[in-house]
């Protein structure tokens, strides 16, 4: 390491908040600029699976507060693009790289909603895992990220407890249908919920590295056992049957064994084999193109106001 | 009930509410139909507001259309479990997205209706009618504002960006009429004071969107054929278009096809 | 009962046929879809046919299915009154229609499948399958001589009708694999006689569709991901695409909206 | 008039038929592609707004009687093109006049259907108007007109029994909602339908001349007459109410007095302002546009299939 690493990582190390302005290695910026910018995609292309049920929420009031969650994740991809830009990259640089298919999102983005409970199992399991690999990234090394994770985090928790509500009132009070419809969530989305903390990184040098730089914070495995033992007795609570037959209470380590997802899962959606991934990507890029005009419009817009405002300042001179 | 509804003919009042509450759930629903689809983030945010306020308005205007009917119903009754035939939006709101431009001019010409419609609201002499109304006012300025501004911008923007917003323009002012257009139910809630004749408020919306074409550099369409005033037709008296239907089944597919639960 | 009844797990065998009747009844609402707004008067008139071939396939499967569930549920009220994860098609047939070059694309790459499913249903040990599969066979094989020779025709077309058709083959072309994939409920049919394993059908479909790729001038996508036999997924197990919910909030509306209505 | 003009007189009055070689008098083939051309534009057009709900047919049986009618209607338009060709006119022809708006279509089909009884209406009073129309032009001069009209009058009074079919079903069997839909059928359905007729044309001096021609055969009003005449009786039978509070048999003329409709609107729609003018011409329109790769495409393979026929037969020479 050089000098300049060595005192940067001893800042990061006494806890100390790295601003835009400072120095910083490249790797460092590049580790955060990918991580971010993967955040804030994850934020947008996640406003498809539950758009996909605005129009046809149950009741005017699940409708308004599924609209007011969407409208929060659009403003967490505002608030983060915003944290990238500080690292030098501008969000449309992002979304072309986005576009292209050079930079992810969450691949649970790509796994469809199909029914009601689906929005509450979003809600409860994705929005859930999410605050469980975002609540410590508050205290994460980079100032602005931090600060936008501490936003995030508030409204997020509000969000997971709307969606735990959707199938309280559905398992609780709910017909038979409406249960049946809440196992079918909980079956279809559980293991792409524990996907989401990614392979078990214990190996990885880039994870350790990350860990180093407090860009993360705990490993995606801790993480993983943290969701699990969070969430079985929430699932008991509902009364739905978590889609494991190895799962188990281990007083030993005291907490819960439970089956690894299916892998090779995972690595065919992140390949761009998911079940909604060509829809998820189409949309966006659709929704990119067909609104540049409405982009360009506003540019010219506002450019034309500039010159007219200068002209009327030259003609005042 | 109040001495307002003493005055006036129920069904007319109730009527009436069904006709500013439906305006608010179906452009609401149009509106939704953008989430995560729009041009740009701001965008999605602003559309996803403006859907969440309109279903906010409706469900306050149909939850008292059920109160003062009395039969029971609730909002979600009147939003649900009502056939296109029930429904009494008017024609404009139920239109197409189309393209962005469209949803945009949709908007602005709805919103300077609605905020002529809200301010003159406030006066009304059923006090929960004039609440509603203050409330749903700053919201409703809020959404002119901003689609007034896009229509200028869009319409001073490129060549493209006019030819766009004068086409929705083109396409969507043979709509605008029905909003204006008074009839027996009208006529009955203003002569209660409960609301405003439409056409009384015809002058104040022409001359906004006089104001805002004109700064856009769009063309006034001008004294064209105004659809939903002739004849039977029209969303106010129940006569939609083809569209309403598709966003009815949508839209109810839950309540219908699992009655009686509860979400 | 017959006597295929029987020997089979009745479950599956109302399974099975649920598949074989969805997939008609949904491809045959796909193509419904394009009633009117096909490119040419003679694609209006064989899409209508076909979508009418396929709506009385399913009439006649889904039919059988309620007999043999034993329950009193009719082809209507199977079509009409299940949720979309009660549904059983393949995710191929509720792809969207996109370009008319994907429409044909999708009916070809089924056509080639459900012909070989018909012959061979003709020897079911089930004479009611047998009797249905020799009605439908009729019908499919003329399916498949038209989306075949229009296949042909745009592949070697013009470069803009090659390029369309290449491009709908790599998109459809990852959820054929489904059609040939045997479960537990394809194997207890199999074991009964009344229908064969759908992989026993793969080679034929594979030739089939090799020597008309060839003609066509068009490149096979090779061995690619295939959708819906892995883990969980799949629409023959009812875990569709989003697409499914619309598809049935739209079909399904008026016998929701007006439950026990007689039409 | 000419000599050869009285000679082709003569032919007409004496009930033979003129056939596509034979000589005709400009006027005569002009008024005749107009004619046979805007029966064809009906026909394709009229299949959206029945189309309109096929996919949301109540049943399978109704939707597959459905797709049989929007089937045939789209064979009377292959009919009548091939009718017109015989003209001399082609069908690429009449479409592009179509679509630029150089040619109409009947304006019913400018209006919406709006629930699952306007297909009973659509086919009971809009089929039931225009058999009435077309009934007499079975015996119409020209030849191929008149084969192709006996064709479709035969499928078109087989479509007015399966619209008449489901009213009764909805009328006679159904719940007070079908009733109540059947009557918003019949209320919104009445005056188009009877404006399908056209204009009283005692004093036209264009329709005199095709009724010497035999190309129309009665009058405008004579065939409203006997529409409202066989109409009434049905509608009372449905325990459905006309929209006329006019209507009233007449003893002396044998047959109902009833009001007109509105002719304002009949020209408001003819110009273009119809609920839904718009709406069909933009679907026609697009089908169009969106299908030219599909059209050019089966030409050149057509094209190059007849390429390779004559180079294998120059090959093989």
């Amino acid at each position: 390491m050089t000098p300049e690493e060595n005192a940067f990582q001893d800042r990061i190390d006494r806890g100390e908040k790295i601003e835009p302005k400072e120095w910083m290695p490249e790797g460092y910026r590049k580790t955060l600029i990918r991580q971010i910018g993967q955040h804030a995609h994850s934020e947008i292309v996640g406003q498809l699976p539950e758009g996909n049920w605005i129009t046809r929420a149950p009741t005017l009031e699940r409708k308004a507060i599924l609209l007011a969650k969407v409208q929060d994740e659009a403003g967490h991809g505002l608030y983060l693009y915003s944290a990238a830009e500080t690292l030098g990259v501008s969000r449309d640089e992002l979304l072309d790289l986005l576009h292209a298919g050079k930079m992810k999102y969450s691949s649970i983005f790509n796994y469809p909603t199909l029914n009601w409970a689906d929005i509450g199992a979003v809600g409860w399991l994705v929005d859930g895992a999410a605050i469980m690999n975002q609540v410590p990234l508050q205290r994460t090394s980079y100032g602005p990220y931090s600060r936008a994770m501490i936003r995030i985090c508030k409204e997020e928790s509000f969000h997971q407890r709307q969606g735990y509500d959707i199938l309280l009132k559905m398992c609780l009070q709910g017909t038979e249908d409406q249960k049946a419809m809440a196992q079918d969530a909980m079956n279809r989305f559980w293991y792409p919920a524990l996907m989401m903390f990614g392979p078990s990184d214990k190996d990885s040098v880039h994870s350790a590295q990350s860990m180093q730089w407090k860009i993360k914070i705990n490993t995606n495995d801790e993480l993983r056992q943290k969701f699990v033992d969070q969430t079985v007795p929430q699932a008991e609570y509902l009364g739905l049957t978590i889609p494991d037959p190895n799962l188990k209470w281990n007083e030993e380590k005291g907490g819960y064994d439970f089956s690894e997802p299916d892998w090779s899962e995972f690595f065919a959606v992140i390949a761009g084999n998911g079940p909604c991934n060509a829809e998820r990507m189409e949309a966006r890029v659709t929704a990119w193109e067909d609104g540049a005009w409405f982009r360009e419009g506003l540019m010219a817009h506002a450019n034309k106001q500039a010159e007219r405002r200068k002209a009327a300042r030259h003609a005042a001179e | 009930m109040g001495a307002a509804v003493a005055a006036v003919d129920r069904a007319a009042f109730v009527e009436w509410l069904e006709r500013v509450g439906d305006n608010a759930l179906v452009l609401g629903h149009r509106v939704s139909e953008w989430c995560g689809h729009s041009p740009v983030l701001e965008e999605d945010i602003a559309l996803a507001n403006q859907a969440l306020d309109l279903i906010g308005q409706c469900q306050l205007w149909l939850g008292l259309a059920g109160e003062v009917e009395g039969q029971g119903r609730s909002a979600d009754n009147l939003a649900y479990l009502r056939d296109a035939a029930a429904f009494r939006n008017v024609l404009l709101v139920e239109r197409p997205n189309g393209d962005f431009g469209q949803t945009l001019m949709r908007q602005f010409l709805f919103d300077a209706f609605h905020i002529e419609l809200m301010r003159a609201l406030k006066a009304s002499s059923d006090p929960r009618v004039a609440e509603i109304a203050a409330k749903a006012e700053k919201e409703v300025a809020y959404h002119l504002e901003r689609s007034a501004d896009l229509v200028i911008s869009l319409g001073d923007g490129t060549e493209e960006s006019r030819n766009r917003m004068q086409k929705a323009l083109n396409v969507l002012y043979p709509y605008t009429g029905e909003m204006f257009h008074d009839d027996a139910t009208d006529k009955a809630v203003a002569e209660a004071g409960i609301a405003p004749l439409p056409s009384s408020l015809r002058a104040a919306w022409d001359a906004t969107v006089r104001e805002v074409l004109e700064a856009a550099t769009l063309t006034h369409p001008g004294e064209t054929y105004q659809h939903g005033i002739n004849g039977a037709g029209g969303g106010k008296r129940g006569v939609h278009s083809e569209y309403l239907g598709y966003i009815l089944a949508e839209m109810q597919f839950l309540q219908r096809a699992y009655p009686g639960a509860v979400w």
